[in-house]
């Protein structure tokens, strides 16, 4: 049962898993730089066309052919889907990717019991292997139906607020001991249905793989869609669990490495963004909000005290300023407003006027989404400005334009300990001397609360599309200079 | 490999990657993501192997499947984190 | 455990030292070095347990001083480093 | 032949190991910083304990006495010169106990083959137990003398200068040759002297412990004095490595782990204190300087240009400065004159005067050797500026006071592309407006070449001890406030 190079030593397969590894970890060493990360990237894919390559090898390939359609389809379906992608719509396309990546877990050690039962009988099944399976199915699944739901509420093909309903974390509990019921079964039972017709097929198996797909389902349904990135970069890292905990029954070196590293990366990720939010990771799995937008409240703070502004009116106020900071949220990235807004910056810059970006860290809907967009519209780095970097001067800046924000400019998070938000940094905008804020209406943002920062006596509502708003400036501004 | 073995291995990947990854600036946080999501789909090693030796039917469409699959992880994901980079590496270079 | 296995192991902690010791600043490499040195003293297992089994006198001997300077590094180098290491918290909690 | 608890599985020894490992490591983690750093160190301490202990359990212990006896006086010895030391010998005593530890590795594997053989004969000897006690042996014997002779130096009880002869490099690669020839001996044939009397002694091994041990005298002593802690880090990198590769021998994680630790740190700061000298490690180790200090040229450069001073005219200076920098060298190590520069800092400090040191990487003989004095000093670590920072502020200063400094104060690294600390970083103190140089006489530093910052109008220098010349300033000091 041997491939082309199956003959040598168990050793050189160890070795170039090894070498796999390195390549991976050196790949991540490399993307601690943006000047290095391009080729920290390519170095990592290298690991895997190693891995990949040694594997075919190695092993006694009886279908050739179906291993190569499969590839090719692959290969063709991922590259076409990472061409055409928006970048605005990148965030879903990396859950949707991750689904995969779960689902073939699940699909994998299904199709693996099936082949060792119909060769080898039931006995074949040890309860190593098939603890594995159940743990590789549960995850798997969980992570292929949680990473869709994911997808479509970023997408916004799904319903994207939070849904609840009473008796929620009962339901979910019951669905989660009915996969380790059936689990238990398949450890100490793997030929459950020996007699049956359709016993080959591992019935077992594929009753956890449904009870954990509907608990993927449940889990991500009540998640408002604006924690979505969460989600994702969490069952990414439950994915990377998954494959190390593979390595541990196969021996595989290069899956215990890189399942290892996925799932640092995935949980550090959880962290840094729930911490940005201020929020524990139960909150946002468990307790999210985004329902209790109560509007007498938001009638009240903005009674009267919103002024709006015309495009006119903002290209005069630039026409005198000398320091601007343009702070972006995730209504820039719904819009595709980057390229505006950078020939905006570009524009004033090239009228000497001092222009920076302010960006939080969890302004749009993934860590570093802003710096994605900004940088696709050919913004320079050093002009990219961190939240602790740009607050200080906000109070030496003569015009803020905020375009798509809202959560991130919102001062009650300093000021109302109450709050959803409350104790999550923000962008002071209201320090500088005149500001604009460009949205479609007064209507809240991610967390659902109103904006005192839209009352304030030095705020100008401009309403509009970002897009179109931040074109009309562009224009106005290029007409006058 | 023993259990404690593996064990170990899997603790010294746990601190390189904690080391590395918290050395990560924000604003490279989504190629990042994408990138690690594509190393998650090194899971393609058993797959390849069960598309490529599935012994009845049923197996080797699965098999099939699952290497489709994880192949669009691999490729779309190191794909989309290269698109990604490339805008910032034109950036850092000007 | 395998040689390749011994391997993988050498190379994870390589890149966990490399990663932690460039974070170490130059005020803490004096103490840095003590300690690492007092590491080094691991050798330790292999002399206690040739010094309490060896079968001649001389194994027994050698293995006596074997321990005796395995555990002067060991003990000293903790020592020394902590002792450097006390005086820079005073400071760093004043 | 098992111990208390060597009935238990394998893998419980395994998973002590891996504790230990693990302790390492956080213990390292923890001293990257200041605050956190003692931690650290007991935690490395407490990993060293498990290891130890679980080893002393699991194995069967013929000899306790012995044992227990071997303990009591490393730890009675070591205590005993952790705790009598001067912190300027710290260096010395760092080497010294890193001989101990290779020499401790010498003698314990040639303990290992003696007893094996004893018990087993010359067959239980197989090539890869011989290899790795070579290994062993070699480095070992290397490391122990190499860090005796490199004690010796800083201690001053062995010549300091560069002993350089004709030759040098073959004779050690003689020496070197001949160690491996007995390796290949002990390789093929363990028991050489098979009908000898002595045949039990391993005359094979002994053999090459000897040339090792010749081999690590002739490495060191041609290198100069102060390179001594690059010599000390390399050797107990090397000391690391050996570590590591008779735990791959052995099967042994905590070895190998701990070993490539250490084997890490090692060479990371000798690359470090390398590049801070700006030179290469072979030029360290085969080609060092020192012998060149050509008088003539000092007398050109000093002559008639040599103003000094004395404390009473030091203190008038002080008495006007608004900012004063401070620049230690190996000279205050020398002196111990750490405690009274620090009280002078104090004494400034309550007279309202900006005071800061000026900490060169490698000022003294070690790397952060002048943060350690300070600390020690009661020095805040605020007060202490890195290289980096303190140089744009000299042009802001009023006074500097060089004490016991040289090669890191020289302006020649910066003008004279031929002299041997060519493109070192250096402290440019001649941009403050008037700079105290504080030594015994005219002669050069450790790299043996003139300073001509000695020379320039706006120096004078105090010429004394250091211990002395900062006393009596802070007593003028006193007496005038
Ligand atoms: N980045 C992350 O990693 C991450 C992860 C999870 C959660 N979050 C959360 O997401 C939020 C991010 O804050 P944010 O300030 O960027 O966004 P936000 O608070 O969600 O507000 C976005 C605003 O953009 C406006 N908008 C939408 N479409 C627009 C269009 N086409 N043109 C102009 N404006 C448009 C919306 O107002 P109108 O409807 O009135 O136009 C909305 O108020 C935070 O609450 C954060 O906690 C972020
Ligand atoms: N730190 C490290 O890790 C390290 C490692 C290896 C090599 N090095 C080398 O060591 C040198 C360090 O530079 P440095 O400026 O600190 O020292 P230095 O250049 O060696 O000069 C020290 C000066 O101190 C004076 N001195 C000696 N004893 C004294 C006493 N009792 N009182 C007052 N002055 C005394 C000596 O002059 P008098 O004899 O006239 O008093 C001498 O010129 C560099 O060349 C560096 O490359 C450092």
């Amino acid at each position: 049962m041997t491939g082309v190079i199956g003959f040598l030593p168990e050793s050189v397969l160890a070795f170039a898993y090894l070498i796999a590894g390195i390549l991976f970890i050196q790949g991540l060493r490399d993307m601690t730089h943006p000047r290095t990360a391009i080729r920290g990237n390519k170095i990592s894919s290298l690991g895997m066309a190693v891995a990949v390559g040694v594997t075919m090898l190695w092993f006694e390939i009886l279908s050739p052919l179906v291993l190569l359609a499969a590839l090719v389809v692959g290969t063709g379906v991922g590259t076409w889907l990472a061409i055409t992608v928006e970048t605005t719509e990148m965030p879903q396309l990396v859950g949707l990717f991750n689904g995969f990546g779960g689902g073939a877990s699940a699909l994998v050690a299904g199709a693996e019991l099936i082949d060792l039962f119909n060769q080898e009988g039931a006995g074949a099944l040890g309860a190593d292997l098939t603890a594995a399976a159940a743990v590789a199915g549960i995850i798997g699944a969980i992570t292929f139906w949680g990473s869709l739901v994911a997808a479509g509420k970023l997408h916004g093909v799904v319903n994207d607020s939070a849904v609840r309903y009473t008796g929620e974390q009962v339901v979910k509990a019951i669905v989660l001991l009915t996969a380790l019921a059936g689990s238990a079964f398949l450890v100490v039972q793997p030929d459950l249905f020996g007699a049956a017709p359709l016993a080959g097929w591992i019935p077992a198996y594929w009753f956890i793989v449904a009870a954990a797909s509907v608990l993927g389902v449940l889990l991500v349904i009540p998640i408002g869609g604006a924690d979505m990135p969460v989600v994702v970069a969490l069952l990414n890292s439950y994915s990377g669990l998954a494959a190390a905990t593979t390595g541990f029954v196969l021996n595989n070196t290069a899956l215990i490495i890189a399942g290892t590293l996925v799932g640092a990366s995935g949980l550090i990720l959880t962290v840094i963004m729930c911490n940005s939010m201020n929020r524990s990771l139960t909150n946002v799995l468990f307790g999210g909000w985004g329902e209790e937008a109560e509007s007498e409240e938001m009638e009240d703070i903005y009674e009267g005290q919103i002024m709006s502004t015309s495009p006119e009116e903002v290209e005069m106020l630039l026409d005198t300023a000398q320091r601007v900071v343009i702070v972006p949220g995730y209504g820039m990235a719904v819009a595709q407003a980057q390229h505006a807004v950078a020939e905006l910056a570009d524009l004033l810059d090239e009228n000497d006027v001092d222009v920076e970006f302010g960006i939080h860290p969890v302004a749009g809907r993934m860590p570093g989404h802003m710096n994605v967009l900004l940088a696709e519209a050919d913004v320079s780095y050093e002009r990219m400005r961190e939240l602790e970097e740009v607050n200080p001067t906000f109070s030496q800046t003569d015009v803020v334009i905020v375009t798509g924000a809202n959560d991130v400019v919102n001062p009650k998070a300093n000021t109302d300990d109450s709050s959803p938000i409350a104790g999550m940094p923000v962008l002071n905008v209201s320090d500088a001397r005149t500001v604009i804020v460009n949205k479609r209406s007064l209507s809240p943002g991610f967390s659902g609360i109103p904006n005192p920062l839209f009352a304030e006596d030095n705020t100008n509502m401009l309403f509009g599309d970002a897009k179109d708003s931040m074109q009309e400036l562009v224009n106005q501004y290029e007409e006058n200079h | 490999m023993t259990f404690v073995g593996n064990l170990t291995l899997f603790v010294l990947s746990a601190f390189v990657g904690y080391e590395i990854i918290t050395k990560i600036p924000t604003n490279l946080h989504t190629p990042l993501m994408s990138g690690a999501n594509a190393i998650s789909g090194i899971t393609l090693l058993g797959s390849v192997v069960v598309a490529g030796s599935g012994s009845t039917t049923l197996a080797t469409v699965l098999g099939f499947l699952a290497v489709v699959m994880a192949t669009i992880n691999v490729v779309g994901g190191y794909l989309v984190s290269h698109k990604m980079l490339d805008q910032f590496s034109q950036r850092g270079g000007s």
